[in-house]
């Protein structure tokens, strides 16, 4: 299975996993990344975060990294949910879960995938903060994060 | 008609979501840049902002990209992910 | 937090992670792996699994091996159950959660944690298959796995 | 009084979970093997196994580590992991 969603709404990372594995008995190993809203970030208090994204874009960018994985790691499952909209600290944003008969690949493409969704792909923050609400720039740690995948 | 589409700090800076070009006279993403800034001088200064990116039916193109009726053009700052 | 827990019931992932990240908001990172039985093992199909463990010795060899991933890298909360006894193809034995503010400490604790509990822990394998039930032999590449995080 | 335990194959191949012995003229992992030897001949063969690994209060250790009354100790085969 190999599913993709940008919602606005919560998702539920318990369902998401039986919904996975269910009636599967070839996935040795299960790899799950959440991705959740932090109430600081460097150094600053966020009291809440706004994604925009660009509908249609995004679930097309989506669809060709997952496909990319596919490629490059034997997944039998794979799984992206993203949100949009303001969320607030301890809020759910994003889920990735991938699937395969050995952790190595699991692991791999897993974090391929959320580098990838953490840095490239068409979402655009702005963070509520005491100063006021502003839009976040593009972080260069995360760029190279990103980058390690393409040496490959 | 072209359908031309503004994203996050871009929006904000025009003031605005999105416009619908006639289409007449433009053949490039630059030929709309221009037409945009023809019509809107004050947009001038956030349209040719060095970092900012374009997209044609959903895929990133350049400036000299060509552009046809029923096309969907979307300017945007560069992202910053999830 | 930082829990393990050896037993023969099975766990539900959607619960411990709810457990794990409620009233926290620093974690921006959950990272889990959950290791399940298969069906085919090394091109073989296994009807049932045994592992076997020494009680009181995998509770203080895990409790030191989470202590080391704590050590090693900023880890808010970890989670480790294993399992023991028999198993069926498609059961899940494993569960690791690694939580902290950022995905790269999250994912290599949770390899780190993982690849040791995969080889070095003290549990025996049995497997059933068509020509009889019989232990299962240590595996050099697993022994790779792990060796890798005595190189840092 | 020393409780010896043994797992997984090593169980199988004694037929025995484990045995509790009274420590008298034991000083070490080797003379708790000899004892167990001496009076089951036929476990001579597994206890001299290359690979056998051996722990004392759940630490593994070397055949000529001390032992005392009261100390568990364990013999298994090489772990295969979760």
């Amino acid at each position: 299975m190999h599913y993709i969603e940008v919602q606005k709404k919560d998702f539920n990372v318990g369902y998401e996993y039986q919904q996975l594995v269910k009636d599967n008995s070839s996935d040795g190993a299960v790899v799950f990344f959440v991705g959740r809203m932090r109430e600081f970030n460097q150094g600053q208090k966020v009291s809440a975060l706004t994604l925009e994204h660009y509908p249609g874009m995004t679930e097309k960018l989506l669809a060709k990294i997952e496909a990319e994985a596919q490629e490059r790691w034997p997944l039998e499952d794979s799984l992206i949910i993203h949100r949009y909209g303001r969320m607030e600290p301890g809020e759910q944003i994003v889920l990735v879960v991938t699937a395969s008969a050995h952790r190595k690949a699991a692991f791999e493409a897993c974090e391929f995938l959320i580098d990838w969704l953490k840095t490239k792909a068409p979402f655009w923050k702005s963070e509520e903060t005491a100063e006021g609400t502003k839009w976040v720039e593009a972080k260069a740690s995360d760029d190279q994060a990103a980058d390690k995948w393409s040496e490959k | 008609m072209i359908t031309v589409l503004f994203f996050a700090s871009l929006k904000e800076q025009l003031g605005c979501n999105g416009i619908s070009l006639s289409g007449a006279g433009i053949n490039t993403i630059n030929d709309i840049k221009q037409s945009l800034i023809a019509d809107k001088p004050d947009w001038s200064k956030w349209l040719h902002k060095p970092n900012l990116l374009c997209a044609k039916n959903c895929e990133v193109v350049n400036g000299d990209c060509s552009v046809t009726s029923g096309d969907e053009v979307a300017f945007f700052p560069p992202v910053t992910g999830g």
